[in-house]
């Protein structure tokens, strides 16, 4: 398995918002985690790329390398893992491209660089039209791509997805889900947060269930979509 | 009953922070000085019996409000006998209302405006007025030069630097009539570049520059001036006497003149006395300030002793020591001979002061009421 | 014209790009209007013009018959229009009973001297405000939040909180922007009863931008598609979803919601 | 033929003048404005990190002066005391920055501005315990020069004050616009949480910054020190206050703003001077900044602000 | 921590009128028996003040005789009293809660102010503090409205307190005095105390007029520029008055008769306090939060926001004027400079110690830094070291300041306190 959690636990003060959840994902694989909202999905994605804090018992291991031991910046440079947050949280006030190279901020291999983003622009030509535009003034379907974009540069041995589809338009966001399976077919791991659980149990192969902070249900996600709970709850069958 | 042995209390107030420390460390050192006298002398005689002496040091971080808080402070609560300080007109003008409202004497050594102690009874000062310096250094002007265009240079935003202007306008106008004050430029307080009113001075055509500035304004406003062209003479104020400006100005103030309280170089008996002991111990030559901190702690002390005795009662005592103060005839201090007016001024001689090339402070000549 | 809402030709340019072309709208008094179209076709700021917060560069625009054009946002808020925003707008620092309360102010006469004194006015209409606002938190199940700060709250819930706001200003046309955004399909049903509920019994005319399909087909009575600024249908729910140009331009051809 | 002639030196005489004063505002503006545009936050400290710097600088240039004046050729000193005064500060401010900063990156931003203010407080008073309530005067690193040009006066001191300005504002420009680091800093400023997401570490580009607006003080503080060399522990409150001034006027997070306003600053001070009675300069100039802020909100350069008021 | 909680259950049952009656007796001892007793036989010169604080730090061997006066004068008949009183206060407070709020509080007040009243009697030293404290009060908590509920950077605060300052003290100079500047009283100076009132009112007014220079921009700007346009504002002013030779210049002006006894600042602080709670916690108030807190979303909820932030500036400058009218006649001396960047650092560090949106923190800032200012007095220097680092450790620890976004609750503060424990009871 290349990603190993065990009994991950977090709060933000006094509200638990995680209470010790577990599991793992293996190297190229699509795995999704769906719940409601305030079910802690961010939150699990969040604590991964260490951008909040978890309580003393949790692990966390990515090849056997300890996540615990580095901080935010280190997990993407360090360890290639990548993480596109909630909202987008593009950088307004720079041009596409300078997004995109400093999502590359710690890299050094030059041409593979300048590979990495050509990929990119090929995956999403809208973004090359736009490559000298102020990120703040794209309408949110390119915002989220460039967010994408700039998560691949930055590192591209996992992708932390949280909610991609968030207010987009049906059509962009398949094409959005085609550009993430190229990504994934290129051997970057993926792990999905969504609401959108349909969509996202179509995708992935893989899924775990979150209620209130603890993960319920697991298994094969074709498995998952005839689940009578999860149709209830999820699919709105 | 409450048999508490009578200790008399003298009260310093003085900026020890704020604008100008240096002020403040020259007061305080000077009353160091005189309560080691007090001291070696085992207290202080009166009527007959030997008092101890206490010396209440008050910050007053050189603002106003600051100053009356200290005053009521050393008043009120310390039952101080009487206070020397504030320095600055800025603070002793207002802290001057609260001694005299609570009866207490208070001596400003260093206050030159008139309103420090104009209808207060209690408050009297160590050195001459504004009014009375800036005619002087106008007749000085004219008779050592001959000069009749003159530009003034001051900042607007401090008490005693306005004031002094413009005086010293109407008396250089008086001599040579309306206009002959070509430029009339100031700053503000913390201003470091005076190019603008420096450029304006030198094409004014004025012969002769008078700027009434502290000591760590001056050499600013001197460099300045020559860098802008400037040649004639500049002519300075008692503010000027601390032996910073030189130490800062160096050679760009030789062979200026201010008007001051007493001259260092050259000075003799009493005077050279206490320059060479204050030397000895704090290792500069003292300021104005010092020198007439010390006249006026040995005014209050005098004026102490001459009460005859003290009741143990503040009140009684505080009345006693200003009556006594009010009488005394031209007590001779080491920056001169004074006799208060029923204002509580002193009639006492300016010194013009003449920066040697060796840069000290050299009596010039001396302009009496 | 028994519009309730009318607007005419209206179009807006920010600074080049042409956001909004001869743009039309009547909406009757109870209807539930959508508004849906690919991302930055112009959606939100035709929301924001006619709210006041963008003046058009040209058009019409009535409520009522009296033009609110040029008017100031909140005189138009008055007036009776309210909205809910695309990325939520609550005031950070506030608990969730006073962002109730807040949307008061327009119907409060007491003067400011009433509010230094604590007059007796004043303290009716508060009392009034008060009992309003507990009312409404009911409806939209937030009363055990009542005085949580709003940014402790789940997503969900913080926009039942923008929605009850919105109603607090007592509104003839009530503006949705993506009120679904980010819920589950189970929350999206709750939603829809929600709005139902809502458009009953304050008989409010509702005007809604989304892109859950399932959710606008159910709600909506009539559907206009937007794309770079300019309509490209309107009609009702099947006709929408069966036109070739709306099926090109934006829902694509699989369902995925 | 003749009075319009002088008039003109005249005029001419004080642009030199406002460029000179205006060198300093602008050098001291863009220092604030690095830590100002890229954290967002008032950094009422940079006044007394002038002060200190310039402190430093009158340490290294007598000790310098001491000990080599005469071996090696001033300009060498000069530059000399600049580096390593440079480096030195620059050490102030990143201990400004993991003392008083980054323990208040979430808080409102006033509370950052209020502790910036404080540890301002404790230096000056720190200096002063230090050194006594004297004034120092600060040696001067090049023998002065006073050029005499048809009307004007020049020194060498002047011209190479303006001069150095430039340079530095045209060095930093670059940084922030061109490199990576500038990259991450103008990132930081739109929005700090994301910034780890790519990898760059917000506890270095943070100090960096500081470190960077302190260096620029430093050698501000140098040239101030050659123009006006008296040195005193308050001398960096006004500055201070006024590149705050300065930093805003150009508009948020906008270095050439920053610079801009800092030297439109100098020529208001001193024209307004020239033109009016000098008593009302401050009323004069004041009023002016007032006015073009009612009619520009957003100062020259600034971007748009948002809606919500961080506290 | 154990020992504190104890203590806490210990004195839960006092109500406020309990300690009021602890603090009336550890006042009068001190009265009857301060001086001529107690300090003395501690070998105290005589009664400190502000605790022993100045002394502490003045004479260190004092220390343990500072620290016995204020046990036996202040910690034990406090505590003591407060709670051996319990049996008549907490009746008491019943009884005075059946009376209307605004009545039983303001009976409190009477009652805190007698207090007050006798403390401060002691010397007139403590009277000044406590008038320059009440003065800080009133600034802090109107600055609170603006940059606290309203959340600007306003810096002008100095700049109204100055025109308050001086049109107030013109207008009593003119009315009420013979002086050199404006000649004889117009009125007979007996008027003075009747009309004061008035005249504080209309500094008050020129301050809240004078601030429509800040507000007006702030229709189309906020925040930093805001910050700007306000500082900007108060070197006007300041720059002004040095200007006005007629009002003294830098000279600054005098002579203000003494119309600022304790009782009329006291009765004007609790005023502003009144009113501006009264504001604050009207919806016509919080709008001054919607405003900051997102001003589009203010809009669209029908909030008038222009009129909004007229009258935060309006509201705050007219209180700070009044604040400034006072202080003028407790100094009995104004000059420009005393309205400049040093006071607006002291305002600034007063209400955001104290605490962002809350009137009680400004309260408790006010107070906490003039008597830190006074106490540490006789550390001079080293005063400036240690405030400033109380003040970091504040910010690090309480970012928003120590008491913040929370309202006084007069009834919960007044209430007697054994009712509870009768609850349990059966
Ligand atoms: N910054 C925060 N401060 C306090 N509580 C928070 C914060 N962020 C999240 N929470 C709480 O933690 C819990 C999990 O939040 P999280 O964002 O992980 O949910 P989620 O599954 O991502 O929901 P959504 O689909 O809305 O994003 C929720 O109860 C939420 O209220
Ligand atoms: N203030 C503005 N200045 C400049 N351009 C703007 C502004 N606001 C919106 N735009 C542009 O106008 C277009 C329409 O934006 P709008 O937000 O209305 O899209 P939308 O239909 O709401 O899309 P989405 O469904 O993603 O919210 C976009 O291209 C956007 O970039
Ligand atoms: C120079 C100042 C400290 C004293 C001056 N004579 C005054 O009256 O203020
Ligand atoms: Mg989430
Ligand atoms: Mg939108």
């Amino acid at each position: 398995m290349q990603l190993n959690i065990q009994n991950l636990n977090v709060s933000y003060g006094n509200i638990k918002a995680l209470h010790g959840i577990s599991f793992s994902v293996a190297a190229g694989e699509i795995l999704t985690i769906i719940g409601a909202n305030g079910a802690g999905k961010s939150t699990t994605l969040r604590a991964i790329s260490r951008m909040i804090p978890c309580e003393s018992g949790s692990v966390m291991e990515f090849n056997g390398r300890n996540i615990l031991k580095y901080s935010a910046d280190k997990v993407v440079s360090k360890l290639g893992i990548s993480h596109v947050p909630e909202g987008r949280r593009i950088f307004g006030n720079l041009t596409v491209t300078e997004n995109l190279t400093l999502a590359c901020f710690a890299r050094k291999d030059k041409d593979q660089i300048e590979a990495d983003r050509k990929w990119v622009f090929d995956l999403f030509p809208r973004l090359e039209e736009r490559r000298h535009q102020l990120a703040g003034t794209l309408s949110g379907g390119e915002q989220q791509m460039l967010a994408v974009g700039r998560g691949y540069m930055s590192g591209h041995q996992m992708m932390l997805l949280d909610e991609p589809s968030m207010g987009l338009a049906p059509l962009l966001m398949l094409d959005m889900f085609d550009a993430l399976r190229e990504i994934n077919k290129l051997g970057t791991t993926i792990l999905l947060v969504e609401q959108n659980a349909r969509l996202a149990l179509k995708f992935a192969q893989r899924g775990y269930v979150i209620e209130n902070g603890s993960l319920v249900l697991e298994g094969p996600t074709d498995e998952l979509l005839d689940n009578p709970e999860v149709k209830k709850a999820y699919l709105g069958a | 009953f409450s048999a508490r042995k009578t200790i008399i209390k003298i009260g310093i107030n003085a900026p020890l922070t704020g604008d100008i420390p240096k002020v403040g460390e020259g007061s305080k050192y000077a009353a160091q000085m005189w309560l080691e006298d007090i001291e070696n002398a085992g207290g202080l005689e009166v009527g007959g019996k030997k008092y101890e002496v206490e010396l209440v040091i008050e910050d007053n971080e050189s603002k106003a409000e600051s100053a009356v808080k200290a005053n009521t402070k050393m008043i009120t609560q310390d039952d101080v006998l009487a206070i020397v300080g504030p320095q600055s007109s800025k603070q002793a003008v207002p802290a001057g209302e609260v001694a005299n409202k609570y009866k207490t004497v208070m001596i400003s050594p260093w206050s030159t405006n008139p309103s420090t102690t104009l209808d207060r009874p209690y408050v009297f000062r160590g050195c001459f007025l504004d009014p009375f310096q800036g005619p002087v250094v106008a007749n000085f002007i004219t008779e050592e030069f001959g000069f009749t265009k003159a530009a003034v240079l001051y900042d607007v935003a401090s008490d005693y630097p306005k004031g002094l202007a413009e005086v010293f306008k109407q008396a250089w106008e008086d001599k040579h009539g309306a206009g002959s004050v070509v430029a009339y430029e100031s700053f503000t307080t913390k201003d470091t570049d005076f190019s603008s009113q420096l450029t304006k001075i030198v094409k004014s055509g004025a012969e002769v520059l008078f700027t009434p500035q502290y000591y760590n304004e001056v050499p600013l406003i001197v460099s300045q001036a020559k860098n802008l062209g400037w040649t004639g003479p500049i002519v300075g104020s008692d503010s000027w006497g601390s032996a910073e400006t030189i130490e800062l100005c160096g050679e760009d103030c030789y062979g200026l003149f201010f008007s001051s309280h007493y001259a260092a170089a050259g000075a003799k008996g009493a005077t050279k006395a206490f320059i060479d002991r204050y030397e000895k111990t704090y290792g500069y030559i003292p300021d104005d300030v010092a020198a007439l901190t010390w006249d006026a702690l040995r005014l209050a002390q005098q004026a102490i002793q001459d009460a005859g005795k003290l009741t143990g009662k503040i009140e009684k005592d505080r009345e006693a020591v200003r009556d006594a103060l009010a009488q005394i005839k031209d007590f001779d201090g080491i920056t001169g001979k004074m006799t208060f007016t029923e204002e509580g001024d002193p009639i006492k001689c300016a010194v013009i002061v003449r920066i040697n090339h060796q840069g000290e402070y050299e009596f010039y000549g001396s302009s009496c009421p | 014209m028994t519009a309730l809402l009318h607007v005419e030709n209206m179009t807006h340019f920010f600074g080049g790009l042409r956001a909004v072309h001869n743009y039309n709208l009547n909406i009757a008094p109870r209807q539930i209007f959508g508004l849906i179209g690919p991302n930055g076709a112009g959606k939100t700021t035709i929301f924001n013009l006619i709210t006041g917060v963008y003046t058009p560069t040209e058009g019409k625009i009535r409520l009522e018959n009296k033009n609110i054009k040029g008017l100031e946002t909140n005189q138009i808020a008055a007036m009776g229009l309210g909205r809910t925003f695309q990325n939520l707008a609550l005031w950070r620092h506030m608990n969730v009973v006073d962002h109730i309360r807040m949307a008061h102010y327009a119907q409060l006469d007491y003067g400011l001297l009433g509010a230094f004194f604590n007059s007796r006015a004043c303290r009716d209409q508060e009392n009034r405000v008060r009992e309003n606002a507990h009312r409404l938190m009911q409806l939209f199940d937030i009363e055990k939040y009542a005085d949580d700060l709003v940014t402790s709250l789940p997503y969900g819930a913080q926009r039942r909180v923008e929605m009850a706001r919105a109603m607090a200003t007592k509104p003839k046309v009530l503006f949705l922007d993506e009120p679904t955004a980010g819920m589950t399909p189970d929350e999206l049903v709750k939603m829809i009863r929600i709005i139902r509920q809502v458009h009953q019994d304050f008989n409010v005319a509702i005007f809604l931008i989304e892109h859950r399909m399932k959710f606008v087909m159910e709600l909506c009575e009539t559907i206009q598609t937007l794309v770079f600024g300019e309509v490209i249908a309107q009609g009702p729910p099947e006709e929408i979803q069966n036109n070739p140009q709306v099926i090109e331009a934006y829902l694509g051809k699989e369902d995925m919601t | 033929m003749e009075p319009l002639i002088e008039s003109f030196n005249y005029i001419l005489q004080n642009i030199i003048n406002a460029l000179q004063r205006g060198s300093f505002y602008a050098v001291i503006s863009i220092g604030y404005s690095m830590v100002y545009g890229v954290l967002m936050l008032f950094n009422f400290a940079h006044g007394d990190i002038f002060m200190v710097g310039t402190y430093i600088g009158f340490g290294i240039a007598t000790l310098l002066l001491a000990t080599f004046s005469g071996l090696v050729p001033p300009p060498v000193i000069f530059l000399a005391t600049v580096v390593i005064t440079m480096f030195l500060a620059s050490w102030i401010g990143v201990f400004v920055e993991v003392a008083g900063y980054r323990p208040l990156r979430q808080a409102p931003r006033a509370s950052a501005a209020i502790t910036g203010l404080m540890i301002g407080i404790i230096f000056e008073t720190t200096i002063l315990i230090m050194l006594g309530a004297k004034r120092l005067s600060f040696p001067p690193l090049m023998e002065t020069v006073n050029y005499h040009i048809g009307g004007i006066y020049i020194t060498n001191v002047k011209a190479m004050i303006i001069i150095i300005s430039l340079l530095l504002m045209l060095a930093l420009h670059a940084f922030i616009q061109k490199t990576k680091w500038g990259m991450a800093m103008r990132a930081m400023s739109y929005d700090f949480l994301a910034v780890p997401l790519m990898g760059v570490s917000i506890n270095i580009i943070a100090p960096l910054t500081f470190a960077v607006g302190a260096g620029l003080a430093a050698v501000a503080g140098i040239l101030y020190g050659q123009a006006y060399p008296i040195l005193d522990p308050y001398m960096g409150v006004l500055l201070g206050w006024k590149a705050f001034v300065a930093a805003i006027l150009g508009g948020r997070g906008s270095i050439k703003g920053a610079a801009l306003a800092g030297y439109l600053l100098g020529f208001i001070e001193i024209f307004v001077a020239t033109v009016f009675p000098s008593t009302l300069r401050d009323f004069i100039a004041y009023s002016i900044i007032l006015v073009i802020l009612t009619f520009r909100p957003r100062g020259f350069f600034g971007m748009e602000h948002s809606t919500k008021l961080r506290l | 921590m154990g020992i504190l909680q104890k203590f806490k259950q210990m004195f839960s049952t006092v109500p406020m009128l309990g300690w009021f009656l602890g603090i009336l007796a550890a006042v009068l001892i001190e009265y009857f028996w301060g001086y001529d007793y107690i300090s003395y036989y501690l070998g105290l010169p005589k009664i400190p003040v502000l605790f022993g604080a100045l002394i502490m730090l003045k004479e260190p061997v004092m220390i343990p005789g500072a620290l016995a006066y204020d046990l036996i004068v202040y910690v034990i008949p406090v505590l003591a009293v407060a709670k051996l009183s319990c049996f008549i206060t907490n009746p008491g407070a019943a009884l005075l809660e059946k009376l209307p709020l605004w009545l039983s509080a303001v009976i409190h007040l009477v009652c805190f102010y007698a207090i007050l009243h006798l403390w401060a009697g002691i010397n007139d030293y403590r009277v000044l503090v406590v008038k320059l404290t009440l003065v800080s009060i009133i600034l802090t908590v109107s600055i609170n409205v603006i940059n606290g509920y309203q959340g600007e950077f306003s810096c002008s605060h100095p700049g109204f307190m100055a025109l308050g300052a001086y049109v107030s003290s013109i207008l009593t100079l003119v009315l009420f005095t013979n002086d050199k500047i404006f000649g004889t009283a117009l009125l007979p100076p007996a008027l003075g105390p009747y009309l004061f009132p008035l005249v504080l009112v209309v500094g008050g007014a020129a301050a809240a007029i004078g601030s429509l220079a800040v507000a007006i921009p702030s229709f189309r700007t906020r925040g930093d520029y805001l910050a700007i346009i306000s500082l900007a504002f108060m070197f006007i002013v300041k720059s002004a008055v040095e200007n006005l030779n007629i009002i003294g210049g830098a000279r600054g002006m005098g002579g203000q008769p003494d119309l600022a006894p304790l009782p009329v600042i006291f009765f004007w602080t609790m005023l502003c306090i009144w009113v501006i709670h009264n504001f604050v916690t009207s919806i016509l108030g919080k709008a001054l939060n919607t405003v900051r807190d997102d001003e589009a979303a203010a809009e669209s909820m029908t909030v008038k926001t222009r009129k909004t932030k007229m009258t935060a500036f309006m509201f705050g400058a007219f209180w700070a004027g009044v604040a400034g009218g006072l202080f003028a006649h407790v100094l009995t001396y104004i000059n420009p400079g005393m309205f400049s960047i040093n006071r607006l650092a002291e305002i600034l560090a007063m209400v955001y110690f104290g605490g962002l949106n809350s009137i009680v923190g400004s309260i408790v800032g006010a107070v906490s830094i003039n008597v830190l200012g006074e106490a540490l007095r006789p550390l001079e220097l080293f005063k400036w070291i240690i405030i400033p680092l109380i003040l970091i450790f504040v910010m690090i620890f309480r970012p928003y300041g120590l008491i913040s976004f929370t309202e006084i609750n007069a009834k919960k503060l007044l209430e007697a306190k054994h009712k509870r424990q009768q609850g349990v009871s059966p």
